[in-house]
């Protein structure tokens, strides 16, 4: 204790004199750009994942329907509420959004007297700070929801060993793999309302990261019973719509089905699915064992109806089977499926062509009810100059008798019209008999469509291209080159027109264009139409018709009430598409015939 | 840390030793055995420092545990001993003569974890829940959620909507929702 | 086809426009004829596209009808005009092709697309050969309309063989 | 060891050896006074519930509960990314130590190692934090003995803190920043000028307290010999930060057991011999003087760039190995540390937060509060620098 420590306090007088470092009033006072204010929400960008639910601690955010934003694929409608009652301002759904639609402003005053007010829907209900140009934006190497790409990439055969065989490409993830895979989900659902069958996905990749592969099982067989044959060669449409493509890549949804179908044995498999209910007496006729045919015989055998499908073809699978090459899709992986499906009763007779070995006609009269799952087994021509030589074939036709196991005369040249799925599938098998008989690839693929547009699946394309296939794009068929009789080649003219904005599509061709593509053999791979021969002329006059097609129901059923029909021929060529029909289908079928409403 | 383990060994039956980091360890000790071992570490082993006093609800196990952790100030190494009591009777001898601020550490297990510690000074009096009316909070067994709900008011007109189910009833009603 | 050979002959005589607009008329007319005749012998399936390209052809033939009616534009329908480079094609249409006993989706398309396409470079040259009025207008509008048909017909074709969906 | 803990203690209210009460109510020789949780002199929202005899006191027992949140079991309904909003308002005054333990805790049991950037990011927050906590108490100290001016010359350095928080962290109080895996962004650009600026006001705001507050002849007559922490009750107590090392003990978990990048800066730990109120309040004054330099330090020797967050798997179903473990660090009033439990699942088992004043207001006030002068318990409250809300959770 000192003298000085009496005079030391008095220093604080030299502050008297000070301007006050307070701010008077600071509603308005400008926050750091980086403050966590008020959120900001591009409800264009936003898909409704609701992502930002999930994660907020606090339950402060709803997702609720906004007026004018519609449900769409890919969108559910739905936009974040949120409750400023509730929110601590962690960020965290700023942090998990997927489109990163979801900003916060740095604008942190508001005042207002009725509580309620404190509840909105950023971007809906308008706010001064909507257009803020600073607050809390995620940075860039700020990832929480995993990686933004596949975790693994499917792994594959080379091109070099893949092309000497028919053999299987894709090996399927180990169990490691997917569950990296299944990590990077964030279980938003979008993806059902796309999955033209509504699998449950979000769920059955629940079930890879659980480890749970009988639960995977049974949610698989709730809705898809061609879960091998889909877990390989679907259209996936599920993918384009997955909330992971905001950014990155899509959640490899098909390789995660196949996963858990490699995982299960049969006899597990079948355990899981398990018996049909006790029989009912009721008996139903199902003309084609496609997809559609097979799921509804499924369906319907499992509620205890007798099921008989008649296949024309000596086996089962329709053009999952003679239309898809087999190093896409395996032919014991179809039997695998097909076997469960015959485990619950249903009894599948091949080589039975209805109209020739039995009518119609004895099939209304010996069964309740009688479904037609024709597909689309009939390849369209172009029918330009010189297509009517018989080295000009049809894929449909090449690829079934390539299945049969017969000879097609491989050519040591062949050009290819067409751009989708079979183009692909066709240019790829004669590759490798190329490669087989020759030990050298030929083959020129022409399409209309410039290749954005192509149909065929992007992998298609670039798995073609690895193997030797030559594509050109936007090129017009315009004629067959004949020379002393024999088919020497293609001439094709520039295809101009593109897409219109329904993405409809009106080819026009530059004349000045014009080039020549040698080969011996052409093969038509456009579109495939459906032989509904078997109806006979009297039913085909008696069943009503919507452009082009059987005029069915919203269950299927034609105009005659003992006859529904499904699949390609009614809704358009996809596997998935057929098996989602095949569920509708028996839906129909068994009101139908439960409620007597048959006879 | 190994060493320290072999010499403690050779005195009590302690349980496997799980060493977390280099200067963290865990290690299960016998209840009968918790206050020689604790005492032998304090007078003889340099761990004089109580960092902290408290349980971890084995609900499916029926165990609670309880977990002593020890600091040695000078070889920078902390001991964690993990004593299982059986989670119905939850008794367990007091420490606060060892350390006094252990006390304070027992009032608190006793009224969030319902675990009793007979002996220990005001044992018995309300330290943070005055007028608690349910099973002590901590057990697993309390419903928080569920608790608040009957307790508590929500302010109305919250409403959410899942997307998946949101999106079936808007795109394809009356189908049957999968995995539901 | 005696029908078709008449046609010709008409269109060979006559060079007003009052005489095109005959020729035209009983083009549409003729055609309309043509798919009516065509919709009991195509399969039902798809016997809607018959029927419509019917309906099409149909309501040209009443705009003529009703054109044949106005007098204001009468004086303008006596002049004479140039024969166009086209004309030619035009006529070889009204030379109705056999599609054959049942003929298929594809077949009808690949002639209605023809037929449309005659009719669309038709009156479209006709178009710059009239002096500015009602007629000329009334040409632009029938090459316009016929275009867009045209354009339809060759997207539903794309859409039917190329893409493969269904039928 | 008993012997500071006498046995007529450990029963309260004490009895004497013939069973009557020790301290006898009825015999108008005393008053139970409340002190708090209302009350000027009170360090937030506890009480302590006096019995004095004449103007000493007799008798104390600590309060809490008026701000029990429940946070440990609110942690465990979180998933590992929900907790981490959630942690920090275990402690508002100095948030992020609950951020750091228990983003290190997670990170060890995850197996997820943090950039180096974000390392130096986290130590510099920490400092930061520390400055602000001890700026709160000293404005608290000198309040309780009736210098509100200090209060009012700290709460403005503070506030230009919360300055730097704001533009670094994005927000003041509660700053979410620290997370699992690293920090969530980089400095800003001209950060490391404006926090120089800081500190330079810092640095006079201090001179300013020295003089009027520590050269002050009553703050010394209330403050120098009261409250004494004998060095022998360090260890039955749990006491540590600068309570202890006020106490001529040099504990330090930054030098102790060096955590971050704390073993790669130049710093002693802060001592002082007395272990009286204002041994304590200055080695916290000359703490933030430590802490000052650090900052200077880890904004010279910190990485030019780098990655600031580790790559996680998708928080929204992240899950942990079972297993346990404890992290500590040194907060501006002693031991700070997480105890996490975790089993396998995607929520935390069990997580523990071991705040220092929990043994320092609870066990040890009581114990130095008896025989005090009633007018002197809230400097002696203060002295202890706790925060009631990590006692309660």
């Amino acid at each position: 204790m000192s003298f000085k420590d009496v005079l030391s306090p008095f220093t604080a007088w030299k502050h008297l004199f000070h301007d006050p470092v307070s701010i008077r009033n600071p509603i308005g006072r400008a926050a750091a750009p980086r403050y966590r204010g008020f959120h900001q929400n591009d409800i264009e960008k936003c898909i409704g994942c609701g992502t930002c639910e999930t994660i907020c601690q606090n339950g402060a955010i709803d997702m609720v329907p906004v007026e004018g934003i519609q449900t769409k694929q890919g969108d559910s409608g739905l936009r974040p509420r949120i409750d400023y009652g509730r929110c601590c301002w962690c960020a965290l759904c700023v942090d998990v959004c997927m489109t990163k639609s979801l900003n916060m402003s740095n604008i942190y005053t508001w005042v207002e007297s009725d509580g309620d007010a404190f509840r909105f829907i950023p971007g809906v209900d308008k706010k001064p700070w909507d257009d803020a140009a600073h607050g809390y934006r995620r940075p860039d190497d700020h990832q929480l929801t995993g990686p933004t790409r596949l975790r693994e990439h499917m792994p594959e055969m080379e091109p070099e060993e893949r092309i000497g065989s028919f053999a299987e490409i894709v090996h399927g993830y180990n169990v490691e793999a997917a569950k990296l895979e299944a990590d990077r989900c964030v279980s938003c659902g979008l993806c059902v309302a796309t999955c033209p069958t509504h699998m449950a996905i979000p769920q059955y990749i629940k079930a890879i990261r659980d480890g749970d592969y009988d639960l995977g099982v049974a949610l698989l067989y709730e809705t898809n019973p061609f879960s091998s044959i889909c877990g390989r060669v679907c259209t996936r449409k599920c993918e384009s719509t997955c909330a992971a493509r905001h950014e990155g890549d899509a959640i490899a949804i098909r390789w995660l089905k196949r996963h858990i179908m490699d995982q299960v044995s049969d006899e597990q498999i079948k355990k899981v699915v398990g018996q049909p209910a006790a029989p009912t007496g009721r008996k139903v006729a199902i003309v084609g064992a496609g997809p559609a045919g097979l799921t509804a015989a499924f369906d319907l055998a499992k509620k205890g109806h007798q099921v008989v499908v008649y296949e024309a073809l000596d086996k089962p699978g329709g053009m999952t089977r003679f239309g898809i090459p087999e190093y896409r899709l395996p032919y014991d992986v179809i039997d695998r499926d097909v076997d469960v499906i015959r485990s619950v009763g249903v009894d599948i007779r091949c080589n039975v062509r209805i109209g020739q070995d039995i009518t119609l006609e004895r099939l209304k009269s010996d069964f309740d009810a009688v479904l037609i799952a024709l597909g689309l087994q009939d390849g369209r021509g172009t029918r330009i100059p010189g297509s009517d030589q018989p080295m000009v074939r049809k894929a449909v036709d090449l690829l079934r008798r390539v299945t049969a196991g017969e000879d097609i005369g491989t050519p040591r040249q062949a050009v290819v019209i067409g751009g989708g799925n079979v183009a692909m599938d066709i240019a790829r098998t004669l590759a490798r008999l190329q490669k087989k008989q020759y030990g050298e690839v030929k083959v020129i693929l022409t399409a209309l469509e410039d290749l954005p547009h192509f149909l065929a699946d992007a992998d298609e394309i670039k798995e073609s291209g690895e193997e030797g296939i030559i594509i050109l794009d936007s090129r017009g068929p315009q004629q067959v080159v004949i020379e002393n009789g024999q088919v020497t080649g293609l001439k094709t003219w520039k295809v101009k027109a593109i897409f219109d904005e329904q993405g409809r599509f009106a080819p026009t061709y530059d004349e000045t264009d014009e080039q020549f593509h040698p080969g011996t053999m052409v093969v038509e791979a456009i579109g495939q139409m459906a032989d509904t021969s078997l109806l006979g002329d009297a039913l085909t006059e008696q069943l009503a018709w919507q452009r082009g097609r059987l005029q069915v129901d919203a269950g299927g059923r034609t105009s005659e009430a003992w006859l529904w029909s499904a699949g390609d021929m009614v809704r358009g060529p996809d596997v998935v598409s057929a098996v989602a029909d095949g569920h509708r289908v028996a839906a129909s079928i068994h009101a139908a015939i439960t409620q007597g409403v048959q006879q | 840390m190994r060493e320290l383990y072999a010499r403690l060994k050779a005195l009590y039956p302690l349980g496997e030793l799980t060493e977390q980091r280099k200067n963290l360890a865990f290690v299960t000790v016998p209840a009968a055995h918790l206050r020689d071992t604790l005492l032998h570490l304090r007078d003889k082993e340099g761990f004089t420092h109580l960092v902290l006093l408290t349980a971890v609800d084995w609900l499916e196990e029926g165990q609670f545990q309880l977990t002593y952790l020890l600091n040695n100030r000078a070889l920078a190494c902390d001991l964690g001993l993990r004593v299982l009591i059986q989670r119905d009777t939850a008794t367990m001898e007091s420490i606060h003569d060892l350390w006094p601020t252990a006390a304070t550490y027992q009032r608190e297990l006793r009224e969030m974890f319902g675990i009793d510690f007979p002996g220990s000074p005001r044992i018995e009096e309300e330290f943070i829940l005055e007028g608690w009316n349910s099973i002590p909070p901590y057990r697993r067994d309390f419903d928080t959620l569920k608790y608040a709900q009957e307790a508590y008011a929500e302010r109305p007109g919250r409403v959410t909507h899942d997307p998946e189910t949101h999106m079936r009833l808007q795109m394809y009603p009356g189908q049957h929702p999968a995995g539901k | 086809m005696t029908e078709g050979v008449h046609g010709i002959e008409r269109l060979r005589g006559k060079t007003s426009l009052k005489e095109i607009l005959e020729v035209a008329t009983h083009f549409e007319e003729s055609a309309r004829d043509f798919y009516k005749g065509l919709i009991p012998k195509v399969s039902k399936r798809i016997r809607y596209l018959v029927e419509e390209l019917a309906a099409e052809e149909q309501s040209h033939y009443d705009m003529f009808a009703a054109l044949a009616q106005r007098t204001d534009i009468a004086a303008q329908v006596k002049a004479e005009i140039e024969r166009t480079a086209a004309d030619s094609k035009f006529s070889d249409c009204i030379h109705l092709p056999d599609l054959g006993d049942n003929p298929d989706d594809q077949a009808v398309l690949q002639y209605a697309m023809g037929r449309e396409h005659a009719a669309m470079s038709h009156y479209g040259e006709l178009a710059q050969t009239t002096p500015a009025g009602p007629i000329r207008e009334l040409f632009v509008f029938l090459a316009s309309e016929e275009t867009k048909h045209k354009l339809e017909l060759e997207k539903l074709y794309y859409e039917t063989v190329h893409r493969g969906g269904g039928v | 060891m008993l012997d500071i803990f006498p046995p007529d203690r450990t029963q309260y209210p004490a009895k004497k050896a013939d069973g009557t009460l020790d301290i006898d109510l009825t015999s108008g020789k005393y008053l139970k006074l409340w002190q708090g949780p209302n009350h000027p002199g009170i360090t937030g929202n506890m009480s302590v519930e006096l019995t004095v005899c004449g103007d000493e006191v007799v008798e104390g027992k600590t309060h809490v509960g008026y701000l029990h949140r429940g946070f440990e079991k609110l942690m465990e309904r979180r998933t590992f990314i929900q907790v981490f909003p959630i942690v920090c308002r275990v402690c508002v005054p100095e948030p992020d130590f609950n951020e750091y333990c228990y983003a290190a805790c997670v990170e060890e049991l995850a197996g997820i190692e943090v950039p180096e950037m974000a390392k130096w990011i986290r130590a510099m927050i920490l400092e930061m934090g520390r400055i602000n906590s001890y700026m709160m108490y000293l404005g608290g100290q000198a309040g309780a003995l009736g210098q509100g001016v200090i209060g009012q010359w700290t709460t403005y350095v503070r506030d230009l803190m919360l300055d730097r928080f704001e533009e670094l962290t994005g927000a003041r109080i509660y700053h979410m920043f620290i997370l699992p895996g690293g920090v969530r962004d980089t400095l800003p650009d001209g950060f490391a000028g404006r926090m120089e600026e800081t500190l330079c006001e810092v640095e006079k705001t201090l001179k300013d307290v020295y003089d009027v507050m520590f050269c002050n002849a009553v703050f010394k007559k209330r403050t120098v010999g009261m409250g004494v922490i004998d060095p022998s009750w360090l260890e039955p107590y749990g006491v540590t930060g600068p309570n202890a090392r006020a106490a001529g003990v040099a504990k330090d978990v930054r030098k102790d057991s060096p955590y971050l990048i704390y073993d790669q800066l130049d710093f002693e730990p802060v001592t002082g011999q007395n272990s009286d109120i204002y041994t304590r309040a200055d080695v916290r004054r000359r703490d933030v003087w430590v802490s000052v330099d650090l900052i200077r330090q880890i904004l010279a020797k910190m990485p030019k760039s780098g990655a600031v967050m580790a790559p996680l798997p998708n928080v929204l179903h992240w899950q942990i190995p079972r297993g346990e473990t404890y992290v500590r660090g040194e907060c501006s009033r002693g031991e700070y540390g997480y105890y996490l439990v975790t089993d396998g699942s995607g929520y935390p088992r069990r997580i523990n937060v071991r705040g220092p004043s929990y043994t320092h207001a609870m066990a040890l006030l009581e114990r130095m509060i008896v025989g005090c002068n009633i007018s002197d318990v809230a400097a002696l409250m203060v002295s202890l620098h706790t925060y009631p809300p990590e006692i309660e959770r």
